[in-house]
């Protein structure tokens, strides 16, 4: 075979220069044009869909209890929000000292829930308390992950030494007991809030890291990684947009565990009487009002259980994100 | 050979006789007959219609093999046999009788006698198929306790009155041992000792069942079955698990073994064996098989008759010999020929091959369901079902190419836009 | 077409280049060692010696098939190629320039050296549209950085393997087993490699998909003149598909030769078995069963001497359970590892 | 390798981390505010109270640099003395006051955890067989709001409820004032009143358990569940269960003999690591009940800036923590043939 036969061949293949130029005249000049769509591909696309059922996400969410922890949350998240419309006291008389009430009134008209120490309204307190929790648990929640998760997967995809130093910290750290840690973080640098939100994000890290190290181990080992390496991506490139997007499942799960976990854990903090007095928080409430718990038992009853409302919503949601987003539920059916 | 005798006398007192087998070889009564079935899975995206109209019969002493590719509903059929649909299946309608009794009917605590009892089932995956945390000899032996419980006491009396009558005689001994010479002690001591040794402490049925599946594992050729009932799953390889998983089948001398692509994870040379050992035992044993398989090399060595499946129906059903020489059905020529032959002539030859792909069963194509990769399809094809019909050779087809009067609009070939209309 | 025309659509861009006679890949002595670790400390306490001593060349226009077993070595061979597993000892070169620890930095060789893997399912990242998993060799190697461009290349590359231009935005687990392995092969096919390694890409598929697949790869290389090291445990895809044939056992060769002399002139005890073993579909090919005893033996302690030893049928000599078997040459280009014929 | 060896390596590997608790421990405490030796000037005040104080510190060593008083402190600690306590309980060794305070504790953890692994593990599997019915909705909806309840809360509403309102029980502490004067044997309340014979003080001690073990168990009733409930769906789904049914087993069989083995992994850690967690001291609930144990001891050392309390008990619960997981490891290795070390 000469050269010439040889480039002839290998450029133009039979008619696939026909068929190609044939369907970029049709409607595939629209296809490769990114975001661009064509009507009859739609209509092909749409009976497409009705097999794949696109809904399959939000069916699988469609749970009484993950419906019930989706309504808890988002009134919890607009209590939060719309505090200062909502609630029925300015901040300034449920944080400091209401002058024209008095201390653990019953409820009545004026004070739905009652009032507590200082004459301060129960519900007052109550919807202000829920800016506290979440803006904690949100920005700890975000440190932690964030950081959590590139640590994690940069200690799995090298391995070696680093990941042994890496991992060595992380059992350090994990081995002591969680609560002592904090408290005694908060008595050294003084209970401040943004250093309460510092603390439990940077406690979370390691969670996280050993979570996304153990699911990135596992996705480090498929093909396709071998595959993109022989495409030749580079490792931060298979790191941040091969495994990671793999992997991400479960810390989206374990996110909407964790406010929870963390807004709980900041009422037992506050409770111990280790919490930001400046601020007005369930836990605190409910240490105040735990001596008075034999004569008043509303002022301890309602905030605790605005927390349990608040965990049991994020909990419930997580839920039914585990359940929806598992890929082990969801190939059955 | 030593095995085949031990083999068969151990059957006799399980009730599967060669005599027995010789009355029921007069009946002409095939072994199970399946009429019509229909299994669908009610699922969110809809309705799959797994296996949809299925009809096969298994005789007496024959390998009926089940061929098809994947997701034609081969598995489904197999599991609608022993009532194994989960939830969200269900067995829609059809008929299933097996040695005369209808499997549809029976309630769930009803199948538990069947099933591992008269028909057993053995499954593609040998690892996963093991439990991992029993040992090997545990899992076998249940299936006697489930099902050979009557067998199994009498074995326990006999253990036990062997057991006492040994006992007795160590007694007897230690008596004599008291009077006797010091010469004779000596000896007598020996015997004492290898009494001792025999003597159990205490048997259980547990103890009874786990011996006869050591002696169930000796039969079927596994080399120092003694020590391999104390090993657990993972620490055997895929061949031994596989024949574990056959001798589990075998326990109760099933009637009907029903493998679902038992050699699919296998090597070649172990599927070889594996193969080798099902047609051996089958010879001996007279039981039926229903062998379940993509592989139509394997139907060709192992089947007696074969049923060829394409999107939940049968397509072919016939003899293996026929079938393989003259296939009729376009499916079955389609795959016959997409395989690549070993011979010198085959080799030039590029293999054709059927196009498209199986389609989704949710929304499966009208009519045949094969008409849209089909290069015979015509108009009727995609309005009417075919229906098995007898050929000449003995081999039923499910195609309307084989219609007597092929005139007329309805049987005009379609274009291929015609053909892909509903095809996604 | 002019050259600038050609790159606007995506065309191939290799227009200068000579064809290439030589062998393109070649392996010397090629030997892979997994370490396993154990003890207090956790150190080296054994070695699995998965591929223990292989030599090949693959030259353009020709496949070869590498058969055997599970746990013989060979998806390992592919993978030392591939750089993607680090060699204990031997060369591998491309052309002449030796890549065995080089491929990770040179981006010219990734484009000549591509693979396509055993189980189309898992070897496509499953967050990932087909347009990007099979533009990324173009990103990557290439450089390519317009979407537009990278559309219409992988749109090419769509059509040469029979995939329609709407699956362009689809994600694979909507797509069914062949057109998966189809998309990893235009993968492969992105940057004009010159050598593939393709490993069992048939097994995980149904026979007449493995037709297609079959069809269309020899298509695919008579087109662009490509070789292939076909990676297979079936034999009769390999007599349908390959040139050349090396029969490995336990981490080494044991027969190689063309398809005549592999299939009509066995030599080797083990070849023989594989054969007879592989189930027939018609009278003619029906031979009589050889069933070997026991399984593949460990490959991190294997028997001395020959290591088909403990399950040859044939073994006669003293020396098959010694010494290794040296090569014997039965012609130039069938060889045989057996003392029966030193 | 053996599992002596392997438990050997795991032992090796503590050192390090059972080091830097220590370390970090250490470090932290000497950087709280204030001093331990401030309370015990008591009175004194002025010149005497500055002159006290650092006599005192003399004395104890504060004022040398941390890591040399580290170096001490390790060696004192490795020789048997635990140091002394300097506000909490002026006087009394560091040994002392955790010999007393941790059989209390273990007496909770054993009673609630026994409890919560009977209860837990059995409607988890109630709960995975029933999957997605009415059942198992509830049994999920009680298993999370058992997880989100903030323990002190239940307490205090159970004190409310059954001490304040009916008076059925006693609101807090282990035994009422008048039978304070128990022989120590174990230390072991409930222990100790059985083998002396003396049922009233038994009896005592068990009405004034029920509402702490009661709200433990409730939290940990609620993981345990949780934890059986999806191991046990993973399981129902495998092959050999599936096996299991073709050779004929009742569902029942199924379940105890083939399913609940291999869904049991999961569980163990779960119960293990919240075994740990409590044997190093429920702190909300101690506090709640006024229990006087591990956690109410380490709170009230680090209100008290007690150095030597703090970092004893923390090394304490590290070391619990650190062994549970060795045993659960191991624990693997009984309930699963194929982990082997």
């Amino acid at each position: 075979m000469s050269k010439i036969e040889i480039k002839q061949k290998y450029y133009r293949p039979e008619g696939f220069e026909n068929q190609f130029n044939e369907i970029l005249t049709t409607y595939n000049k629209f296809l490769v044009v990114p975001g661009k769509k064509d009507e009859e591909l739609e209509k092909r696309d749409f009976l497409y869909n009705r097999l794949k059922s696109k809904r399959k996400f939000y069916t699988k969410l469609n749970n009484p209890l993950t419906k019930v922890g989706i309504v808890v949350v988002l009134l919890v998240a607009t209590w939060a929000f719309f505090a200062p419309w909502l609630s029925p006291y300015a901040f300034r008389l449920v944080a400091v000292k209401d002058p024209n009430s008095a201390d653990y009134l019953p409820p009545s008209a004026l004070h739905l829930f009652g009032t507590t120490k200082f004459g301060r309204d129960v519900l007052g307190r109550l919807v202000w308390g829920a800016r506290a929790s979440l803006s904690i648990g949100l920005v700890a929640i975000v440190i932690s992950s964030v950081f959590g998760v590139i640590v994690g997967i940069i200690s799995a995809y090298y391995g070696g030494i680093l990941d042994s130093i890496i991992m060595r910290l992380v059992d350090i750290i994990m081995a002591f007991p969680g609560l002592v840690m904090i408290i005694i973080i908060v008595s050294i640098y003084g209970s401040n809030m943004s250093y309460i939100m510092l603390i439990y994000g940077i406690l979370g890290i390691v969670g996280y890291a050993r979570l996304i190290r153990g699911t990135a181990l596992q996705e480090k080992s498929r093909t396709y990684v071998e595959a993109a390496k022989v495409s030749g991506s580079r490792d931060w490139r298979i790191m941040f947009t091969h495994i990671l997007p793999n992997c991400i499942t479960p810390v989206i799960v374990a996110v909407t565990f964790d406010i929870g976990g963390i807004i709980l854990s900041l009422a037992g903090l506050s409770f111990l009487g280790f919490g930001d007095p400046r601020l007005v928080e369930w836990g605190t409430d409910i240490n105040i009002a735990q001596r008075q718990i034999e004569y008043a038992p509303w002022a301890a009853f309602w905030p605790g259980f605005a927390i349990l409302l608040a965990v049991l919503g994020f909990m419930l949601l997580g839920d039914g994100l585990r359940d929806a987003l598992d890929p082990r539920l969801q190939e059955k059916n | 050979m030593k095995n085949v005798k031990d083999m068969s006398k151990t059957f006799n007192n399980l009730d599967i006789s060669g005599a027995s087998q010789k009355m029921t070889k007069n009946d002409v009564k095939p072994l199970l007959i399946v009429k019509d079935l229909h299994t669908y899975f009610f699922t969110q995206e809809g309705i799959v219609k797994a296996v949809d109209g299925v009809s096969f019969t298994i005789n007496h002493d024959e390998i009926l093999g089940l061929v098809g590719e994947t997701g034609c509903g081969k598995s489904v059929t197999a599991l609608s046999l022993l009532k194994l649909i989960r939830s969200p299946g269900e067995i829609v309608s059809g008929e299933i009788f097996f040695d005369g009794i209808d499997i549809v009917e029976k309630t769930n605590e009803e199948m538990l006698k069947l099933r591992g009892n008269i028909m057993t089932m053995m499954f593609q995956d040998p690892m996963n198929s093991l439990n991992p945390v029993l040992k090997v000899g545990d899992q076998v032996s249940e299936v006697y306790l489930l099902h050979q419980m009557e067998f199994l006491k009498d074995e326990l009396q006999k253990a036990k009155e062997k057991n006492s009558k040994l006992k007795e005689n160590l007694k007897r001994m230690k008596k004599e041992l008291k009077t006797c010479s010091p010469e004779g002690a000596e000896t007598l001591k020996n015997q004492i000792n290898a009494i001792k040794q025999q003597i159990k402490f205490r048997i259980t049925i547990n103890d009874i069942a786990r011996r006869e599946a050591a002696a169930l594992l000796d039969r079927i050729g596994l080399p120092n079955a003694e020590t391999i009932v104390n090993r657990y799953p993972h620490e055997l390889s895929g061949g031994m698990r596989q024949r574990i998983m056959i001798s589990m089948g075998l326990a109760c001398n099933a009637k009907l073994l029903i493998c679902d692509e038992p050699t699919t994870a296998l090597d070649v040379t172990i599927q070889a064996q594996i193969l080798d050992m099902i047609r051996e035992l089958k010879r001996k044993l007279k039981n039926s098989v229903l062998f379940i398989t993509h592989s139509l090399g394997v139907i060709y060595e192992l089947c007696d008759r074969v049923a060829v499946m394409y999107s939940g129906n049968i397509v072919e059903y016939g003899t293996v010999q026929n079938i393989f020489k003259n296939p009729q059905h376009p499916y079955t020529q389609g795959l016959m020929t997409s395989i690549p032959r070993v011979t010198r002539e085959s080799r030039a030859q590029e293999l054709t091959i059927i196009p498209g792909m199986v389609p989704n069963l949710i929304f499966p194509p009208s009519g045949c369901r094969f008409h849209p990769r089909c290069d015979h399809a015509m108009v009727i094809c995609k309005k009417i079902r075919p229906e098995l019909h007898e050929m000449p050779n003995k081999v039923q087809v499910a195609c309307h190419l084989f219609n007597k009067d092929k005139s007329g609009e309805e049987y005009r070939k379609l274009t291929e836009e015609e053909k892909q209309e509903d095809v996604l | 077409m002019s050259h600038s025309q050609a790159v606007e659509n995506g065309e191939d861009i290799r227009l200068e280049e000579e064809a290439y006679e030589g062998a393109l890949l070649t392996v010397n002595h090629l030997a892979v060692d997994y370490p396993i670790y154990g003890g207090i400390f956790m150190r080296r306490i054994a070695t699995v010696q998965a591929v223990r001593d292989i030599s090949f060349k693959v030259f353009p226009n020709e496949t070869l098939g590498i058969v055997g077993e599970s746990g013989c070595g060979k998806t390992t061979i592919a993978k030392t190629i591939l750089n993607l597993v680090e060699s204990s000892k031997g060369e591998i070169y491309y052309k002449d320039v030796r890549i065995d620890n080089l491929l990770k930095k040179n981006k010219y060789v990734r484009q000549k050296v591509q693979m396509v893997f055993q189980d189309p399912d898992a070897s496509l990242n499953p967050r990932k549209k087909i347009v990007d998993i099979i533009g990324e060799p173009l990103r990557n190697l290439r450089g390519m950085r317009d979407n537009t461009l990278i559309r219409r290349r992988v749109l090419n590359l769509m059509l040469q393997v029979s995939l329609k231009a709407e699956h362009l935005d689809r994600f694979p687990h909507e797509f069914s087993g062949g057109q998966k392995q189809r998309i990893v092969i235009a993968r492969a096919l992105a940057c004009d490699p010159d050598v593939i390694c393709l490993d069992e890409p048939t097994s995980a598929l149904d026979v007449s998909v493995q037709a297609q697949i079959l069809n269309l790869l020899q298509d695919l290389q008579r087109k662009f003149h490509l070789a292939f090291i076909f990676i297979t445990h079936d034999l009769s895809v390999i007599h349908h598909i390959g040139h050349r044939i090396g029969v490995m056992y336990l981490g080494l060769f044991v027969e190689t030769g063309t398809i005549d002399d592999i299939f009509y002139n066995t030599q080797h005890p083990y070849t023989r078995a594989l054969l007879s073993a592989r189930p027939a579909v018609s009278e003619a090919e029906k031979q009589k069963k050889i069933i070997l005893e026991g399984e593949i033996p460990s490959p991190s302690n294997p028997p001395t001497g020959c290591s088909f030893h403990p399950r040859c049928q044939e073994k006669m000599l003293p020396e098959c359970n010694k010494e290794s078997p040296h090569e014997i040459i039965i012609s130039e280009t069938h060889h045989v590892w057996c003392w029966k014929y030193n | 390798m053996s599992l002596l060896k392997y438990t050997i390596r795991r032992f090796l590997a503590l050192i390090p981390i059972l080091f830097g608790v220590l370390l970090i421990t250490f470090v932290m405490t000497r950087a709280l505010p204030g001093s331990p030796v401030l309370s015990a000037a008591g009175e004194l005040r002025g010149e005497s109270q500055a002159q006290y104080i650092a006599k005192l510190e003399e004395r104890y060593g504060f004022n040398q640099p941390v890591l040399v008083q580290f170096v001490k402190y390790l060696r004192n600690l490795f020789s048997g003395d635990w140091g002394e306590s300097l506000s909490v309980h002026r006087g009394a060794t560091v040994a002392y006051l955790i010999g007393k305070a941790f059989p209390r504790t273990f007496e909770i953890t054993i009673l609630s955890m026994t409890l919560a692994t009977v209860v837990g593990v059995n409607v988890g599997i109630i709960s995975a067989v029933n999957r997605n019915k009415l059942k198992d909705t509830v049994i999920r909806f009680i298993a999370l709001s058992g997880v989100a309840i903030p323990i002190f809360w239940l307490g205090l509403l159970l004190q409310y409820i059954f001490a304040f309102n009916f008076g059925w029980l006693p609101a807090g502490r282990y035994f009422s004032a008048s039978l304070e004067d128990l022989e120590i044997i174990t230390g072991l309340r409930l222990l100790d009143s059985l083998l002396l014979g003396k049922l009233d003080y038994f009896w005592d001690t068990i009405l004034h358990l029920i509402m702490p073990v009661f709200c433990l168990a409730f939290v940990f009733i609620a993981g345990i569940t949780r934890q059986t409930r999806s191991s046990m769906l993973e399981v129902l789904e495998l092959d050999y269960v599936r096996t299991a049914r073709a050779k004929g087993c009742k569902e029942r069989d199924v379940i105890r003999k083939h399913a609940f083995r291999n869904a049991l992994i999961p569980t163990i850690t779960v119960v293990g690591l919240s075994f740990a967690g409590l044997l190093g001291g429920a702190v909300l609930t101690e506090t709640t009940f006024t229990l006087h144990g591990m956690g109410w001891l380490v709170v009230a050392a680090i209100n008290g800036v007690d150095y030597d309390i703090i970092n004893a008990s923390v090394f304490i619960m590290t070391i619990i923590f650190v062994t549970a997981n060795l045993v659960i490891d191991l624990m693997y290795g009984i309930v699963d043939p194929r982990i082997r070390y």
